[in-house]
């Protein structure tokens, strides 16, 4: 993959997340405080700008720049935790990235999100939708199929399984048993991550 | 949505402006959307940073000024600042002593000011120590979960380490004394309306004529049960007695009792409030030391109230009294 | 109707005795329904007398203190109190030299201190003046009616007659600072909901959701005409507009900008509206001196706003920077 | 008429502004403030309280209790302008009153009321229903019929005739144009005086 590739993905789940914009942020509203929408369509709006403004010469460079870009424009929880995984992915990504490369992005991603964010999967959180992703790419990868499809698979069901979960990380810890019957946004913008990687690099990787 | 607003993307720019222009005695700096205390940095100073979302002025910005904070960061609607402005604020007010950061315990919050230090510490060297509010009974507390959130204890905290900051005490004793007063004080919050988020135009929850959220937060989030509207006395029960339950508040010298509106309830219910927590104090031998009365820490316009009571000590008890000069809080200046 | 209150009968009762616990430094004659400043009478010093009807807190009993009210007499909800009250409130603030009554121009309130005068002058001989307060320029003013309703520019007189009364002048001179102020005073004010009486128990009118009133007053009245909702900058354009059409602010020493909330109406959409009635200011060459920005003069849960603009000079100034130390307004103390 | 006619008088005033205070607080709510009805029945009900507690001697005293108890408990407009109203009846009433004395005290109510608050007919106030009473009052007593009836007809009449007037005193002349179109508070409160009248004096007169 080159960097091109890799900017077609991050600009795909930019297009996704402002088309999902408002249900993220009902999703938020039913056991956050609905902005997890308005969060993420503004950071990644403002990181597609840049990447236009300045276009990336290497994966790196690109994963940086989105990185930064989520840290200084978004705030809350999601800024720092897909900010931190944009950052370890631009440490960890070679030029260009193969399949097993992403693999390890896709490791490095996770590893930052739970560096910062302290949760493990079962804690409703987006753990619990990137942690069956990556599990899902490795193991694809391994048995020759599309590993993207399949970690685009794995998030969804990792994202359906946090349903019925009572949150222990995040805001919607706060509700306590009334977290359980609703599914996590934050799981679920990580469903839209892996779906714009299927979509975009599935069939380029 | 009926709202006193433009385009609710601007909402935090324009109320910037007309904060700037209504306290010419703050310096504030739009880019990075945070306000500063005039005379910022105080030389031999600590200075005291906090910020969060917008949505629940007059904190922050409204305490900036001799006695309270140096900088405040405003974050959009009920989402936390990010690094960068708190790096700016921090830098805007090390007079050499160290600032302190002031985070009222949400993730966001946490890592964003996490995020800043480690940024501020690899940038200038400035000391920084920080100082997580988490007096939320409503929220069962545990080592497995995000923990307490941090409520009506970070205005007596932002009173109180500025006082001490003031007599130009070290960093490491000021965060103490603010660690000390967020160990001693406990809230607990109620709704009876929701709020909207203008970006959003809708309010966040659904509450039925007849019902009210119990064990709320600041951010519109619903609370921990909801029951059918009771009148004020029985209002202040249920505030009061998960707060009592939770720490001994007698044997001290008194408590500073706190009753805060969320934004949209007016003076008049908050004082018939206050007489009811008062007589449920003094029914449980709690003298009340000191109170404050009003909205201070709101969650736009939401209506309902929140309960902090702050075990206090002679020392808690003078920096509380001492001058302060602020847009929001005022006195002995 | 969702309020933080008890037996809506019992709504002063309780806000009364909420007010007294949270200021020990102010005298609540709980049967006469008079708030008093602590030290009351100040000998030689002219007494001020505010009061009308509850509902508009802080308005008038959290102007009481030094460097402003003497006394303020609460009435029942949007009513005024009666001559009792009054009687009481200007005998416990009698130091001899004289005591100012400032009434609201409301029918009710002019008879009732009326009344009142009539009864001291009867009784104790104490010298008592009255000045009017009529500054709202959404009434028509004319020698046919009842005159225009007093609104904001209450608490702009309270402050700067209260400032004169402690300079130690004369009945007579801080009855004519009063009056001045009022002269150079003119408010309008914009709903965007209705409040609720808590004895009705509902909404005093009804407004769609897409609907405002313009020209409202503090009692809930329907205001002069509904217009669909506006975002900010519009709606300060159909506040300041009419108030510049009434007087020529051009040319003094500025004015003092007073944008106020009618009660739900949180800070943020306050400091927006501020922001907005600044730059209108600028456009039409009118600096701002001094402002006021918050919740002082409302109509129980009214969301809604108003402003309020005094054409000042170097003496208004002077007053109005002057020390006060009261439960809604302090500084330099 | 001796005392207790006219304490049954004012008794059955309270009543009827008890059953009608709702309605009178509408009113209010239309064109006021939404108080008349609470501030009538809180003074009225004090009135007949304080008669029960030291029954007066005279048709003087008894109109003194009264005007002092609307004065001293309701506030607002009402309380002084009804305050006024019967300390000026206390004055000109004679022991006992008959027909023409009634006459008298009715005149002196209304030039209370016209002293303390200054309207004029068509004001769209009490003024305009207190006054056309007043008149056939005097008609009916020259004339021969019951001035009682003939006074509660007459106040009806004239609290119609305030439903198309643009106020000009009280709170709903801020109201302006606006306040057309609604009868009058005040107005619909003196109606039920003088039907108060009309039923307990009326035939007893
Ligand atoms: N400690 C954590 N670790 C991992 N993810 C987290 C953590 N806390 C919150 N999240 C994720 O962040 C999402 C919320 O993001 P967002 O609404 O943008 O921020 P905020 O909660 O500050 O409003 C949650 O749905 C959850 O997936
Ligand atoms: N100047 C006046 N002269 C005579 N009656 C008046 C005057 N002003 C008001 N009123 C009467 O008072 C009534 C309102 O009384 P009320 O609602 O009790 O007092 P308020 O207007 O203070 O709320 C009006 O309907 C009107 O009939
Ligand atoms: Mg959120
Ligand atoms: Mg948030
Ligand atoms: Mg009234
Ligand atoms: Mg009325």
């Amino acid at each position: 993959m080159e960097v091109s590739d890799l900017t077609a993905w991050v600009q795909e789940f930019a297009r996704l997340v402002a088309l999902e914009r408002d249900e993220l942020t009902a999703l938020d509203s039913a056991i956050g405080d609905g902005d997890h929408g308005f969060n993420m369509d503004r950071g990644l709006s403002a990181a597609v700008a840049a990447l236009e403004a300045s276009p990336p010469e290497s994966p790196s460079a690109l994963f940086k720049t989105v990185g930064m870009t989520m840290i200084s424009k978004v705030g809350g929880a999601s800024g720092p935790l897909y900010g931190t995984a944009f950052l370890r992915m631009a440490a960890s990504a070679g030029s260009p990235v193969d399949a097993a490369g992403f693999a390890q992005v896709l490791h490095a991603a996770l590893e930052g999100v739970v560096a910062r964010g302290k949760a493990s999967v079962g804690d409703k959180t987006m753990v619990d939708a990137l942690t069956p992703a990556v599990e899902a790419f490795d193991a694809a990868l391994a048995s020759g199929g599309d590993p993207f499809q399949a970690a685009a698979d794995a998030a969804e069901k990792g994202r359906e399984a946090t349903i019925p979960l009572v949150a222990r990380k995040g805001r919607a810890s706060y509700l306590g048993e009334r977290s359980a019957g609703h599914p996590d946004p934050g799981a679920t913008s990580v469903t839209l991550l892996m779906r714009a990687a299927a979509t975009t690099l599935g069939n380029a990787g | 949505m009926k709202k006193l607003i433009n385009d609710p993307a601007n909402v935090i720019a324009d109320a910037l402006h007309g904060l700037a222009a209504a306290h010419p005695e703050l310096r504030v700096d739009f880019e990075n959307r945070v306000i500063v205390r005039g005379d910022a940095p105080v030389r031999g100073k600590v200075g005291l940073v906090s910020g969060g979302g917008s949505g629940h002025e007059p904190l922050h910005g409204g305490f900036v000024g001799p006695g309270m904070l140096d900088a405040a960061c405003a974050g959009e609607v009920f989402t936390s600042p990010v690094p960068d402005q708190m790096v700016a604020a921090t830098q805007a007010v090390d007079g050499g002593a160290g600032v302190l950061h002031i985070v009222k315990n949400y993730t966001g919050d946490i890592m964003n000011f996490e995020l800043a230090a480690e940024m501020v510490a690899a940038d200038s060297g400035t000391e920084v120590a920080t100082v997580v509010i988490d007096d939320d009974v409503a929220v069962q507390d545990s080592l497995y979960t995000a923990g307490r959130r941090g409520v009506g204890a970070t205005v007596l905290v932002e009173k109180i380490a500025g006082a001490a900051a003031e007599e130009g005490r070290p960093l490491a004793e000021v965060a103490e004394v603010a660690g000390k007063v967020n160990a001693y004080a406990r809230s607990m919050g109620l709704a009876l309306t929701s709020c909207t988020v203008p970006a959003a135009g809708r309010p966040t929850f659904d509450l039925p004529d007849d019902q009210m959220e119990v064990g709320i937060g600041i951010h519109g989030e619903p609370g921990r049960r909801r029951v059918p509207v009771a009148p004020a006395n029985e209002i202040a029960e249920m505030l009061v007695s998960p707060i009592l339950t939770d720490l001994d508040f007698t044997g001290g010298d008194g408590v500073i009792c706190f009753v805060n509106g969320m934004g949209a309830t007016p003076l008049i219910e908050l004082y018939v409030m206050f007489h009811e927590v008062n007589q449920l104090l003094a029914k449980n031998g709690i003298p009340v030391a000191r109170s404050l009365v009003g909205p201070y820490i709101t969650s736009l316009d939401m209506a309902g109230c929140s309960v902090t009571l702050l075990k206090a000590d002679d020392e808690l008890l003078r920096l509380w009294d001492a001058p302060v000069n602020t847009p929001a809080l005022r006195r002995g200046v």
